[in-house]
This record gives structure tokens, C-alpha cells and sequence, in this order.
């Protein structure tokens, strides 16, 4: 069975590390801050401007002046700081942020990510997502396996116009997980009762399947 | 010095057709929203407007856009607006996109008198196009300009008559930027204080930057997107 | 999460011999007495020591000049020290000497991942030898490369266990810009306190850039020239 | 009679105009702030990170944590502000300071000042100097007319390591003031019994005397 938002989010999940400080996009990947693992602290990072970022606020208490990079009403934490844009994109560009998970719409074998433009449809820009694609250190990728018309994602070269070139570290698909490497991508986990065929079947750029491919523990 | 304005109508009294200007705000967070009832009451057009968002279709800047104030946006994400939408496809609005980050470093490069630095974002994009790319330490930057503006428009939580001003919370976003990188900067402020009153260490935009200042009223400070969980 | 360490030695216990190292203050306003200190006592060599001034015979880096520890310096102003003098004369000591806003500007550049910035100060001096030179709006800049460092030691007034600071009065100076520059930052604090204890909207430097803080101790905070008026 | 330090400090605060904000570098600049007009509000920038610089603290109350950039104890005043060394050199660089009054060891007739190294002499350093003239955008040099061996200190091409080209706008020395123009020196004032004999002989760049010059109040 391919994985549901919340399996693709509870795997990425176990990729943080305690300590680590960490950007979500939206959509997916702002669904991994509910599978934090117990005893792994991280500091969430929004790129409006805040580290630190807590739950959202209960009913009554929510405040104009305290929303995310989503424009969502939100809370501090103890130890929460509130910075201005370009220090925010700055520490960003400074390589200070660990990990940065986002959605796309394409990914090629090269690491190339799209994820910002449609060519005839209404273009609603790109946000920060060209910022974080391009600095963050590590990137991971969080999407479904193929678009809705059941063509691949995971493409020998974009289609569509690029948000950022060669940065996508590792991709977590609802069909398994992937590195992007100098050869490709690297099927390294797959989910459980996804065959190796039905993966290969669609994922249209270079795919390889580690020696050690093993099912996903979620 | 006398930096202290009536209200909103005086603070962009001499603001031209065809001015530059920067508006403060994420989303319509921290926007700036009583010079933007004063720029709809005088009616200025041929705006060119750099700020990260365009508001919503009846306020923050979508209410200049609705009154076709607006030749041209320059912004990051100008999602959430259906007379947007129309005016640019049918050509009347001009609009250029820019990267988040690079919107928020071309300001704070203006203020800080750097004319020009490079940035990571938008390398092998079509952002990069016309753009000098250029290799430091293996990776490859655009070289990106300062903002040239005539006025910076920026809401602040607290200022003092010498222009001293302190942003709230998430409301902070481009406004210390932009408030650097006016020609002529106005802020528009919750609570007008006297000098003194703000601790020096904690003060985000020194006087220096701000020329025009003035309490606003009236703050509406819309939520756009409400999210709360059950206690 | 765990920045806190127990102390001025624990916290340089890595830094090896020909290490570089940004050094916080102003003068010896603001200065990491304690790791200033604790490398004395560990004896690290052939240091590189970017920091504006270079302290005084007995005091600040000049306690590092004394146990001939520093290969070189890069400061703006090196003017109050005998040792340092002799050094340099005898060429024991390197010195690179650097406008101050330059400094500043190269520390922040690293700080936000800036590879270079453009700067008008050097431009037709000697300082601007070997640089390139680029005109922007009529002006002469020299590209000034971001400062690429080991470790930046700071020192601040209060910070907390996640490593957030906040600096007192002029003894921010470089501090803030130091601290977001290193690979690896240090701080060391008057007051260490719980996350929580720091309003979030008056932190100078965020705990993201800052890897090890401790309670300092035993300030001497010295100052350099003591002027008064009578009561 | 040539003017002393005080009375030349008295006449550049002639310059000041109301809401100002200004640097006074080391030495005679710095004596500029005690002849602030009645009803002129300046504000003081120090360059190591506030503006609104106040006087000297009483005795027993002076603060390490408070210098300015000549390292002296000193106070706040209403309206002060603390900030980092980058935004303090940023608000000169951006032409937020509007004046800036400093020493020099020379000036030469296209306003190019040397005042922080003399070869085969311990070099200290130029501290903020060079940030200073390169940036701000209103220079007026504060200086004796001739060094201690009676030499010109306004020459045509300076003969010490330059600190800044161009940046000199205007110079009050002991012996006049003079606009540094497109054609060099113009003396627009001399002092009290100073005649325009002795300051032709002084100066050893190129000269004008301005058809309406007369001469210093102080």
C-alpha cells in the first residue's frame, strides 16, 4: 500500500535529529512537527521571521502579529526568537538551518526541484521556496510518487520551470524513499507492500535500487 | 528635528504618480494599514509598489490595486487576489517576482549602502536571466542590486518622536528593512512615545533611518488564515 | 540540545594551533575575558585573531600578544600595546589592517551567507590593492570577501541555555556579528538563564548561531579611558 | 591671530543645522559638541554602535559597557540607540549621517585627506577613518593649517598614504575656512587678523580666494 500524508511525514520524521534546527514548507512536510520522536528536541524555523515556532493557539488566543511563513496564526516556545526577513533567509544562507523539507511538483535525477510554476496558469511566485532550495543544506523533498494523472515525478530532467538546481538531497515519496545521488536516484527503502517493480515502473529518471533496500518502518 | 506627523494623509501628502515605494508586511501581517487608506483617499497612481505580498482583494495593498493605483508589483508571492489576477492577465498590472530571501537582502543591502550582493537563490532559474552569476568557493551566486526606492512605508508596534521604532512579534518581517532603504521613510505606529521611553538596547530601527512618523488609529490587523487547536 | 558547557575551558578545549578565531569587542568593551583567558592557560599557538583592536599590554588580546600565542592579526586599530609594537617591528607578529565598517561588513557577510559584498571604504588607497574595484551609480567599490573563520568567541551580557544573547549597551559592537559568522560560535555570558527567561523580541543573536555558552566569571570589565565630569 | 582648537571647534558647529545627525572624530571634533547653537538639535553617532551620544558621566558612574569610539566612558541621552558595528557603518555608508567632522594630516586640492599612517612610523591603524570619508556624505576636516615644521598641510596631491579620494568638502583650519571645489581651495573666511597674505603663503595647493570672503565670527 502506498504510504497516506501522514505515513510520508511520520518517515521523514525520524530523520531529525535532537537539536536539529529545521524549516517545514507547507502542505506534507508541515505534518512531520505531530511524529517528532520522543527525546529529539528540534527548533522549528519559519522564514517569516521566528525560531521556535510552537503549536497553534487555542481558540480565543490566537494574535494578528504572530503567524508563520503559511500566514497561519501560531505560538512561541520557551527560547523562541523573532527576527527580521533577512537575517531569517540569512542563517538560511549561512548553512545554520539542518534540514529543510518541502513539497514539489518534480525532481530530477540531478536533484533538480520544480515546485513553484505551471506555464499558462496563474503564477503565485515563489515565495521563499528558490531562497531555501538553493541554501539550505539539507534538503529533503517530501511528495507523492506521481502526479494525478499517474506520471512520474521523479523525472530524468524537469519539465517544468526550476526552482533550484541539483540541491534535492533525498526524496520521500509514498512509494519509498530515495537518495539523490551523483548516479541517480537510489531507491534505499520501500513502503510496505510497494513491489521494487511497481517503483521501477514509476519512476521515469535513473533508478537504482540499493543492494540493502529494505521496507520502510512506519 | 521634527519628525512627528498629524496622521496618515500628511505623513504621504508629497508622494507623486509614479512613485517607488516599499510596503511593510508579510501577508497582512505587519502591514502598514493607514498609509494605505490615505494612498486610496489621494488617489496617487501609476504606483510601483515592492512589497513581499499583495494582500487580499479588500485589503492591505489589493485596496490600491482596486483602485487600480498600481502599475507594478514586485513582490514574492502574490497569491490571495482575485483583482490581481485579473489585472495581470489582462496586461493592466505589470508584476516581477522575486525570491523571498533575495526581496529581503536587496533592502537591507540598500540600507546598509552595499549597491550590490550575491545570492544563492534563484541560480539555473529563470529568475537568474540577465543576471551576472558568478562562482564563489564552488557555487554559483546572481549578483543582485539594491532597491532603489522613493518611500518606505512601514508599520511598527512602538515608536518615539525621534523616529526609534519596535516591531511585534512576527509583525517585525521586511518592515526594519524597508525602513532602512527609503529615500524617505514613514512609519505609522500603535503608540507614539517620547524620547526616553524605549530601552536603547531593544530598539530594531534606529531614528536615523525614519523620517516621518505618526500614531495611527483604527488598526483592524486582519488574520488571514485563522488556525487555532481546541483547548 | 545541549549548548551549555561548564566553563571557559570546555568551551576552546578543541581549538587547535593555527586556529582563526574572531575575537567580540570594541576596545576592551565587550571582550571574552574568560576564553581570552582559558586559551592563554591551554597555550593554542599560532593563532590568527580577527578582532577590531588587539587590546592592551596586560589586558585583552594583549595577554595572548604576551605569551607570543598570535601569528597574526587582522584589526582596524592596533594602537595600545608595547608588546604588540615589538612584535610586529621584530616580525615575529603579522598584521593585516582593515577599515572598521569593512570588518564589521565582512564578519556580517559571513554571517549571511554572502560570499562578498561591495564597499566604498579603501577605494584609491593601499588597502585596495589587489582587490577588484567596481563602479556602481557613478562610485568606486571594492569587493570585500567574507570572513572565513574557525571559531568566533563572544561575549555577552545575558543568554540562554538554547544560546540566544543579548548584549549590553556599546558592547555589542562586533559581538552580534561575530558570533553569527563562525563555524563554530561561543558565547560567554555575565548571566546564563533558563529558555523563556529572554523576551523573544529583544534577542540579538538568535541560539541558532551560537554552539557553546557558559557562565562567565570574575569580570574585570576594565576600562580603557576612564573620562568624567564633576558633579 | 590663528585660531585655537576651541574657536576652531566653535566654527564648524556654525555648520550644524538643526535635526542633524553627526560623527566628531578624535581630538578637535570632538570639542565641536560643546558649541552646539541654541535651538540646533543634533544627534551624535559614535561609530562603535550608538546614536544619541551623551556627555561624559559624573564621577562614579562610568560604565564599561558604554564608550564611544575614542574609547572614553560616556552617557545616553532620551532617544538613544544602541546597534551593532555592521548598521552603524551601514547608516554612514547608506548617507543616514550628514555630517562627519574629522582631523588630517593633509588635504590635497581634490579633497583626498591622509590622516592615519606616516611611513617608517608604528602604523596604528585607520580604525572607522576610512569607512568614514569614503562614505559620509558631508566631510569637513578640522586642522591646523601647517604641520609643526611650518609645512602646508593643504597641497596640491597629498604626500602620505591616502585614507580616502575626493571626500573633503570642506576644511576649517586655524588660520581660515575653505570649500574644496573642482578648482581647488577656495578660502571663503579667514581669521580674525589672519590676512589673505599669510594664507596664500600657507597653502600650498591651488588657491582661489573668494571675491566675498571675510572674515570668521567666533
Amino acid at each position: 500500500m502506498p504510504l497516506n500524508k501522514e505515513q510520508i511525514a511520520k518517515r521523514i520524521a525520524q530523520e531529525l535529529q535532537d537539536g536539529y534546527y529545521v524549516n517545514l514548507g507547507i502542505g506534507i512536510p508541515t505534518l512531520v512537527a505531530n511524529y517528532i520522536p520522543q527525546g529529539v528536541n528540534v527548533v522549528l524555523q519559519s522564514e517569516n521571521g521566528l525560531l521556535g515556532m510552537g503549536p497553534f493557539p487555542f481558540e480565543g488566543e490566537e494574535d494578528a502579529d504572530l503567524i508563520n511563513a503559511g500566514k497561519q496564526t501560531i505560538t512561541t516556545l520557551p527560547g523562541s526568537v523573532f527576527f527580521d526577513s533577512a537575517m531569517s533567509f540569512g542563517m538560511i544562507r549561512a548553512g545554520k538551518v539542518d534540514l529543510t523539507v518541502l513539497g514539489a511538483m518534480e525532481v530530477s535525477e540531478s536533484g533538480d526541484i520544480a515546485n513553484w510554476k505551471i506555464p499558462n496558469k496563474m503564477v503565485k511566485g515563489m515565495g521563499g521556496a528558490m531562497d531555501l532550495v538553493a541554501a539550505a543544506k539539507n534538503i529533503i523533498v517530501a511528495m507523492q510518487h506521481t502526479n494525478p494523472k499517474g506520471e512520474s515525478k521523479l523525472l530524468p530532467k524537469c519539465s517544468l520551470p526550476l526552482t533550484g538546481v541539483g540541491c534535492v538531497k533525498k526524496i520521500v515519496s509514498d512509494l519509498g524513499v530515495f537518495d539523490v545521488t551523483a548516479d541517480g536516484f537510489v531507491c534505499i527503502e520501500h513502503a510496505p507492500g510497494v513491489t521494487i517493480d511497481e517503483i521501477k515502473a514509476k519512476t521515469a529518471g535513473k533508478l537504482t535500487i540499493a543492494p540493502n533496500v529494505k521496507e520502510m518502518a512506519v | 528635528m521634527n519628525k512627528v506627523v498629524a496622521n496618515a494623509e500628511e505623513a504621504v501628502r508629497d508622494i507623486q504618480d509614479g512613485a517607488v515605494l516599499m510596503l511593510g508586511g508579510f501577508g497582512l501581517c505587519g502591514i502598514p494599514e493607514n498609509c494605505i487608506a490615505a494612498l486610496v483617499k489621494k488617489g496617487t497612481k501609476n504606483l510601483t509598489c515592492i512589497s513581499n505580498n499583495a494582500g487580499v482583494d479588500d485589503f492591505g495593498i489589493g485596496l490600491l490595486l482596486q483602485t487600480k493605483q498600481v502599475k507594478k508589483m514586485i513582490s514574492s508571492y502574490v497569491g490571495e487576489n482575485a483583482e490581481f489576477e485579473r489585472q495581470l492577465l489582462s496586461g493592466e498590472l505589470e508584476v516581477e517576482l522575486i525570491p523571498q530571501g533575495t526581496l529581503a537582502t536587496r533592502c537591507m543591502a540598500a540600507g546598509y549602502g552595499m549597491p550590490a550582493v550575491y545570492l544563492l537563490a534563484g541560480y539555473g532559474t529563470e529568475v537568474a536571466e540577465g543576471k551576472e552569476v558568478r562562482e564563489f568557493n564552488g557555487k554559483n551566486y546572481l549578483m543582485e542590486m539594491a532597491f532603489d526606492s522613493d518611500y518606505a512605508i512601514v508599520k511598527a508596534w512602538k515608536g518615539d518622536k525621534m523616529g526609534n521604532l519596535i516591531f511585534k512579534d512576527t509583525a517585525r518581517n521586511f518592515n526594519p528593512l524597508m525602513a532602512m532603504a527609503g529615500k524617505i521613510t514613514i512609519a505609522e505606529v500603535e503608540e507614539l512615545v517620547e524620547p526616553g521611553e524605549l530601552d536603547p538596547m531593544y530598539i530594531h530601527t534606529p531614528g536615523i533611518y525614519v523620517h516621518r512618523i505618526f500614531q495611527g488609529k483604527d488598526y483592524e490587523k486582519r488574520i488571514e488564515q485563522r488556525t487555532v487547536r481546541k483547548k
